[in-house]
């Protein structure tokens, strides 16, 4: 419960010196809060502009719709904070919500097995990045890129190509259910958000993510063990996407090989709009939620709005930039 | 030059170490040991190796030959975190901290202190009392910084400062510092000289590199004189002058010495006179041969 | 097919039978799981028919296409059976296999009309058709028209193109699409585009959804039957006829689809080929039929 | 001329300190020759493996086949020695490319204003990231994620997501014709990438590049202003990635809207092989123009050995990882 | 404490310049001039504001209010090229050096000299001649280095002697120096004040900054004293002891100064007395309070 409340202390603003002239407060506030204040503008003008935008009904619909790459860009945050970056996200939502596919009908109301199978694949593409990149010294984009390329092959050729359908009902149940009025995959999302946000903030382990991607040299030298670190922020990263390819998988009820196919630009464009650096030390899981609402209600807004798809991209490219300005003011 | 063998083995002693990096051999065959308790100065030219050498003993760099031995015991120190956990400590010239954190969490990485939440399985960083602990350490080297300000914030000495309160800030058995006066000022210098002797009185061994040798002669028992990846002189303090020790530094041998009587270094005698002005000549005369003008 | 197969072992006795003939084929995306199909029935026919196939996947980039037919060349292959990826902008790769003086045959897409590739034989569907198809469905089901929802699949390829004009072209003025996405042929897409649409358009202010494909068809009927809205759709249609969407016409949350058979395609194509390669006399077109399934029909068509 | 032999010799390996143990120049070699190594051993292997490989026929295929890749890397290269990225060259090419084809069949004879057109607005998209990351302060990542929405939108709502076909003779020349022997695509990329190697190797702008990747704050404190120099790489980015769309689009004799897609990763992939660190600094054209080759004989390779196209992709991923490991020689 | 009005219009003013970083007021007023030709010594304790003011003068951060004067005509440095144009080099405290480039770009960085070739138009670098240069400057300086060497593989000293061979390879009228003795040795220090007093036999001025004090009285004419943000004092060297200016840079003031005639600084009086002891203390009997274990 006291960890509640810290935790809520802590969305509401880095402590820091608060002292300052008043002009210096302003700048200040808006650079702390700059993505937050720029997110409630967008709701702000989709509710007066976008019909239906502001029912109970559409926001429930939006996060639902975002707790796939949501989930995603959990693990995303914790690899791009060591200065890494994972490419193969995307197929390993693919690889594992295929592998989930299969095994859910065979094992009839038992869904637990499939769910940690899927899991585990994720782990074990993760395993794979982290392996090239700690004891191989392999760049994490080129590793990634490696690991992308073969998670989507194994896809491909365990169902040559094939969609799996027809999961059994506490596996769809996972995509479509929900708990009171809240639907489980947004449970999920905010579950696993929130354990995120605790490690990342609270643990020595999250310090540690921090300092790899500060100075990796500087915390090699204070003894920590990096490659562990690395390691571990890989893992994470593929089990979070692995995770997202079960919920997305359960919510079409069924899987396609080529699934998540191009998430990997999406969930770091989340990211970063949430403030992560790319050249790493930098960035926060509440940044990372607020990233992907954001990306979620603009997309959701536009179709609201009846914006024609053409434009769509364009007009994505726009709210992206505005959404950055307001985050440089933090990193002066 | 040579030390009487020592009753007890030494905390720690470095032997025929050699390093290479490409063409470059940093060490050539240099053995040190340090006594339980004792300040040790290292002291050479720039480029002699010193700060290689202690990379080595604080397992950043694997020595190409050559053997570390802890209390009389054969160890290795494959990582840094191995050698930290002996007990070692090390204010690295660089300072290795991590310009993204504050204050407090460099002082306390690698090391932050938990505390339980929900039982003792799950445990969370002590923040306040990382914030404390450092306020305390810093405040006592008389260089008061808000803990949580970014490192990359710092001034120069405020920044050396927080490399030194890291490795006074848990309990080390060596403590060595590469150059940890260079950016601090008249009254800080003091208080370092000062603590630096108050670890020597709680049995906790130092070894310092500085390139200022009145502060090598205020801490130091022995010091050891390196030149070129070698050891050239090895002394307890009291039997050399600093002139003759500077002159040691430079030229690598005491045979040529000539001794003045009034502790000037030869070296400095020569200021004044022309051997090496011609570079501020050639800068006066050289004209627009250089293009200065931006692309 | 069972002709045709006498046709080969005729001509396999005919002197020839030393000689492997090797194919060439390229098709447009190999992950799409319907293209998948098409290929696998290709294999095995080839193997029965005793030649071998190359079979090569430009990604859908034309520019890949292209690379894949020069590879496809230097390897000196008999003929190649070409899935162009566009109706105009494929036409450069194919006229280098007719440059190198290598049979070519066209499966399943169309050049662009009033162009000259001089193909041998073009195998496979008319797109535009399937389009008709939705539409007249619709027009029959539907005489008084009604609000619909268009799932088109990427803008700039053929085969969205070709289903979007026949439709545009067949649907009655009586109806009026209402909104329309773009989801990449993805059942991803599909949904949550159609998860916002219901947003938009409270109940009774929407009666169909189109899409361009089967997958998006899924996708859509899925987002309505989770909103529980299946009971104010008409009609949700796709093409192409795939397991999954005859499961969901079978559960009532789609309606029909227009079966393109891909499979019997690619099977005709390696006939075809094989034939002309034995000396046969080929034809220079093969219009495979497409097929609407409904409830009515779908027995036939379940497996 | 000497010129010429100057770079040659700059081909060969840079020049350093030739002492040193004979481990140790060993070691030195393969650090400095890694890449070309891994790319010889490759290509002998599939002289023998692959049949019809080792004809000139093939060569001069395989090369014109990596031009239009190659192009866009060059530019690509400059950006990334900076510390930057360019995602937006793979929509560069489809509007550039698309615009060229709108103009081509009017200007009849005439395929320069054509040509300039494209290649301008190549420099127009160059100039709005350029613009975005220097005077915005914005990420490059996102910056150019921005451009590359802008860039697509344009493409599709210009010609409403319909194929531009038909192109006049001397248009088509550029991306069919030959000169001698050797075909014209080959012949701009060659001379483009001398004009590069050129520069970045030895003029103070060059220079200035690496500066500026390896330690932007540095560079700015010895008087090297900045934003010109990422100002001016992102223009080249523009234009190599557009003179890769008019290629691409000559040689096709036609222009899609999304033409193009996804180029960014393959041309990212190609700079990396080559040695050039996503994090700035270090990078040479020499090193990339080996890269684009050697992605581009592996893709030939198994296409002629009748790889599965499902297994391509895994088996590029490996051989990524393979090239990769040798190039990590150099930077310890 | 008062200068006379000099009779020729100071190279360079700085006047009432305040510079904040958020909540840190690092510059809160200060004025300093340099005559040409002067060495000019900017001492005060760690994190008084020395480096922050010498960045407002070569143009890395823009003041918050004040103004720079050059030869009495108010002027801007919006960047540090515009500085640099007006020939003013300095060498910074972390050196801004390029760790990726080699010796001799570090030291032509901005500066490249160039060739033509293919007529006026085409130019390129002459690396021959920066190689050339590099290792002229470098050796005067008794540091030789290999012009080719990374820059991230030298020792402190050499990375430190190449930010000084890179100011001294122009043209300069004004060459600030941020503690550049910082990590040099003994006999590169007494190089480096030879080498600065022949640049005033030159006509060229320099900003020193130090936290050495005898390095401060050896080469500057004049010297002010900075503490918290503020100038405390401004002298003429021979106006004040080493021992009253080490006052004045701890105390900000010389009121309570008491002069023991032997020139020892009452700070250096109080080691050995148990003042600031107890953070030593503190970590001999804290015990395992902190938990120094690896996560
Ligand atoms: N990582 C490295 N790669 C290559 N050469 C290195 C590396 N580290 C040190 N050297 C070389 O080894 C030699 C000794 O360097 P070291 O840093 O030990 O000197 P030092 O005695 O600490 O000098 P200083 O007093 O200037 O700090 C130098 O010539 C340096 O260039
Ligand atoms: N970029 C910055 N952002 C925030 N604070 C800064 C910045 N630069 C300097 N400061 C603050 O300004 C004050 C003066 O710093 P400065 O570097 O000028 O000190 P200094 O006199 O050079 O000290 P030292 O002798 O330790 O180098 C310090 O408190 C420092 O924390
Ligand atoms: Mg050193
Ligand atoms: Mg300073």
């Amino acid at each position: 419960m006291s960890l509640m409340t810290q935790n809520i202390k802590a969305l509401l603003g880095p402590a820091d010196l608060k002292q300052g002239s008043a002009a210096t407060k302003v700048k200040r506030f808006v650079g702390d809060y700059g993505i937050l204040i720029f997110f409630a503008l967008i709701v702000i003008f989709l509710a007066v502009a976008a019909p239906n935008f502001l029912t109970l009904n559409n926001l429930v619909n939006v996060v639902r719709q975002s707790s796939i790459i949501g989930l995603i860009a959990l693990g995303m945050t914790f690899i791009m904070i060591t200065a890494g970056i994972d490419l193969s996200v995307g197929s390993v939502v693919g690889l594992a919500g295929m592998t989930f596919a299969l095994l859910a009908p065979a094992s009839g109301g038992a869904f637990w097995l499939p769910l940690i199978v899927g899991l585990g694949v994720g782990l074990l593409v993760g395993f794979l990045s982290a392996a090239m990149v700690v004891w191989g010294g392999i760049l994490p984009f080129l590793a990634t890129l490696a690991t992308m390329a073969i998670a989507r092959t194994a896809a491909l050729v365990i169902t040559d190509g094939q969609v799996v359908s027809g999961l059994s009902g506490p596996a769809e149940w996972l995509g479509s259910g929900f708990i009171g009025p809240i639907p489980v995959p947004v449970i999920i999302f905010l579950l696993a958000a929130l354990l995120c946000e605790f490690v990342l903030s609270r643990t020595k382990f999250g310090s540690h993510v921090y300092a790899v991607g500060g100075n990796e040299e500087s915390a090699k030298k204070v003894g920590i063990s990096t490659g562990r670190v690395l390691f571990m922020v890989y893992l994470i990263g593929g089990v979070t996407a692995a995770l997202g390819g079960l919920v997305l998988t359960a919510r079409l009820d069924g899987a396609a090989p080529v699934a998540g196919t191009g998430y990997e630009l999406q969930v770091i464009a989340a990211v970063v709009i949430g403030g992560t650096s790319l050249f790493g030390g930098v960035g926060t899981i509440r940044g990372t939620v607020i990233g992907v609402l954001l990306l979620g209600v603009v997309m959701n807004g536009m179709n609201l709005m009846g914006v024609s798809s053409y434009y769509q991209q364009g007009v994505q490219g726009i709210i992206l930039v505005l959404a950055v300005l307001l985050n440089r003011w933090k990193s002066d | 030059m040579t030390d009487a063998p020592p009753a007890t083995p030494p905390l720690v002693a470095l032997k025929d170490i050699h390093k290479t990096f490409g063409a470059v051999s940093a060490l050539r065959g240099v053995s040190i040991d340090v006594q339980p308790g004792e300040t040790f100065a290292l002291l050479g030219d720039n480029a002699a190796g010193k700060s290689t050498l202690m990379k080595v003993l604080t397992g950043v760099y694997q020595p190409d030959r050559g053997s570390i031995e802890l209390d009389g015991k054969r160890t290795e120190f494959p990582t840094p975190s191995a050698s930290r956990d002996q007990g070692v400590e090390m204010v690295y010239q660089d300072f290795a901290l991590a310009d993204n954190l504050d204050v407090r969490t460099n002082v306390f990485l690698g090391r932050e202190p938990q505390k339980n939440i929900l039982g003792p399985f799950l445990r969370i960083i002590d923040r306040k009392k990382m914030e404390a602990e450092t306020k305390r350490v810093l405040e006592r080297l008389d260089i008061p910084i808000n803990p949580r300000l970014k490192v990359k914030r710092l001034s120069g000495g405020q920044r050396q400062a927080v490399a030194i309160g890291r490795a006074l800030a848990f309990d080390a058995r060596l403590i060595i510092m590469d150059e940890p006066t260079a950016n601090l000022s008249v009254a800080k210098v003091d208080k370092l000289i000062e603590v630096t002797q108050r670890l020597k009185d709680l049995g906790i061994a130092v070894i310092i590199i500085t390139h200022r040798l009145d502060e090598a002669f205020a801490v130091a028992d022995r010091f050891a004189v390196m030149r070129q990846g070698q050891v050239v002189g090895r002394f307890h303090v009291g039997d050399v002058t600093e002139a003759q020790v500077a002159h040691l530094i430079s030229h690598g041998t005491l045979d040529d010495y000539v001794d003045y009587g009034d502790g000037i270094p030869a070296e400095r005698r020569k200021i004044g006179s022309t051997s090496s002005m011609d570079v501020v000549d050639a800068m006066a005369t050289r004209g627009n041969t250089t293009d200065g003008s931006d692309s | 097919a069972g002709g045709s197969n006498a046709d080969g072992s005729t001509a396999g006795t005919s002197g020839a039978a030393s000689k492997t003939y090797n194919i060439g084929v390229v098709v447009l995306d190999l992950q799409d799981p319907d293209l998948a199909h098409m290929t696998d029935a290709m294999k095995k026919t080839a193997d029965e028919k005793g030649v071998k196939l190359n079979i090569t996947d430009s990604k859908k980039d034309v520019g890949s296409e292209l690379n894949q037919v020069e590879d496809l060349l230097t390897r000196q292959v008999d003929a190649v059976i070409m899935q162009p990826l566009d109706g105009e902008a494929s036409q450069n790769a194919a006229k280098r296999v007719i440059a190198a003086n290598i049979p070519l045959f066209i499966l399943s897409t169309e050049f662009a009309e009033g162009s000259n590739v001089g193909y041998k034989s073009y195998i496979g569907v008319d797109d535009t058709v399937a389009g008709e198809m939705q539409a007249e469905y619709l027009n029959k089901l539907l005489p008084n028209g009604g609000n619909i929802v268009f799932a088109a699949g990427i803008y700039g390829a053929s085969w969205t193109d070709r289903r979007k004009s026949g439709f545009d072209k067949t649907i009655n003025k009586n109806f009026k699409i209402v909104a329309e996405f773009q989801a990449k042929g993805s059942r991803d897409e599909a949904k949550r585009n159609m998860e916002d649409t219901l947003q938009r358009f409270p109940s009774g202010k929407i009666d169909a959804v189109v899409a361009n494909n089967d997958e998006m068809a899924i996708g859509a009927a899925s987002a309505i039957s989770d909103a529980g809205r299946t009971a104010e759709f008409k009609a949700v249609v796709g093409v192409d006829g795939t397991d999954p969407a005859l499961k969901d016409i079978k559960a009532g949350t789609m309606t029909a689809t227009v079966r393109q058979d891909s499979a019997g395609q690619g099977v005709k194509a390696v006939e075809v080929v094989t034939d002309f390669l034995k000396g046969g006399n080929v034809e220079n077109r093969y219009t495979l039929p497409f097929t609407l399934i409904t409830k009515d029909n779908l027995s036939d068509f379940l497996k």
